[in-house]
């Protein structure tokens, strides 16, 4: 189970919070939720992460998704307060020199 | 490696089994005495393995499948037989290429060996970290 | 019963996998959406029937041993294969009665038929109590 | 894992306190440990048992047993502060009208 809040919109950036797990049983909610907000990628993407204790493959492919809609229009997706075993697949996969990982906001 | 226990898990390929497999996991790997961030370690890569054969869809579509575990007092292996043309396409694509990273990171030992079918074999030694 | 699944686990005939069958029955347990009270009670009627064939030897001494769960949308039904003369000797004796009593009570169904091999099936209905 | 821990010890009572898991992997320690406290059985015995989280028909067995020990000295056992879900199997199996159970000290 995750949840996927929308906490603020401005005309440039959408600012997400995600917790619980997104596994193979969550991830395709977890990608139309995600798609819907990030519509046509015109908005920068901010993820707060501090309550996120589950990610795979999967959702780090849709996390990619996500991240090259917005990429067409020159935007970015900024990652904030990864856990430190999901920030290790951030490492492994080399997806922390493709997102921009922060620690605090 | 003095014992030699075998766990086998039969089960439906089915996303909502996902939790039930990191709580075995879990389960199995504490009694080996893996630390806390290993067993996770171990999760996360035996996870990727069912994810993908829950995922993808295979010309000889199985209901079930099997997750052997191999418990050693010195470490764990993990192993899932799998059709020969799906084993070529596990790990292909943005998420395919994400999991076997993660896996051969996330692991000691990590192999795909087929003769036919694919046997997909993962080990993580006690202590190797 | 919508649904019907099945998760088999296959496992040492030995003492120490105890906590391990307790975890994977709550995993599955909680699947089917028994309240925690009842996910306790089913855990220890599964275990009373793992310590008897743990512990007590048969003639045709298996390393191994499987435990049949099937899932239903309303309820959780498990079995056991034994050999048959085992069967007889699990419910004798002091704390075999003081088991197939707390099984009897905490279960809504629970059978053994012999026909050789004797199976034992428990089952526990969501919403029963 | 369980633990079973001496507290106090008289001319003619064995306090213990029991708590943990006592189940098939951990019963033949429990047994002897309790039957080495027991001895002939010529004290009561008093089980403090608000830390015993799980205990099955084998553990149940021991204490019979050992209740089977004090009462050829006209001797009892008294179980204390068991948990709820402890306190039905003793419903169930009928040794709640074995031994004396009581709710506090
Ligand atoms: N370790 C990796 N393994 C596979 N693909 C990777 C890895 N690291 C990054 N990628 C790729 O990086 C891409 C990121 O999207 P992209 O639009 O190319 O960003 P950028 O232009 O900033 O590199 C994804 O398509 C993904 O396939
Ligand atoms: N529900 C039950 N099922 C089986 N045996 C029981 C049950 N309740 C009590 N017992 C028996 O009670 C006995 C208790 O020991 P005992 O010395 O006979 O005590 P008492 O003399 O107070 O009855 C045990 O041997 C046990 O077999």
């Amino acid at each position: 189970m995750f949840t996927l809040k929308l906490d603020n919109q401005t005309g440039d950036k959408l600012e997400i919070t995600l917790s619980g797990e997104i596994d193979i049983a969550s991830a395709p909610e977890f990608k139309t939720k995600l798609y819907d907000l990030v519509g046509d990628g015109k908005k920068d993407i901010v993820l707060f992460c501090d309550g996120l204790k589950y990610i795979d493959s999967t959702g780090l492919g849709i996390l990619v998704g996500a991240l090259k809609k917005v990429k067409l229009h020159q935007r970015n997706v900024y990652i904030y307060q990864l856990k430190d075993n999901i920030k290790k697949l951030f490492h492994i996969t080399g997806l922390d020199r493709v997102f921009v990982l922060e620690e605090a906001v | 490696m003095k014992e030699n226990d075998t766990v086998k898990i039969h089960l439906p390929r089915k996303a909502d089994y996902a939790s039930l497999i990191r709580l075995a996991v879990s389960g199995i790997a504490s009694k080996i005495g893996f630390d806390i961030d290993v067993i996770e370690d171990i999760k996360v890569a035996v996870s990727e393995v069912c994810n993908k054969i829950v995922s993808l869809s295979t010309e000889n579509c199985d209901k079930y499948y099997d997750i052997t575990f191999q418990l050693f007092s010195d470490g764990l292996k993990v192993q899932f037989k799998v059709p020969g043309g799906f084993a070529g396409k596990m790990f292909e694509g943005e998420s395919g290429e994400f999991a076997y990273a993660i896996i051969s990171s996330l692991m000691d030992e990590f192999s795909v060996d087929c003769n036919g079918d694919c046997i997909i074999t993962m080990g993580k030694n006690l202590g190797a970290e």
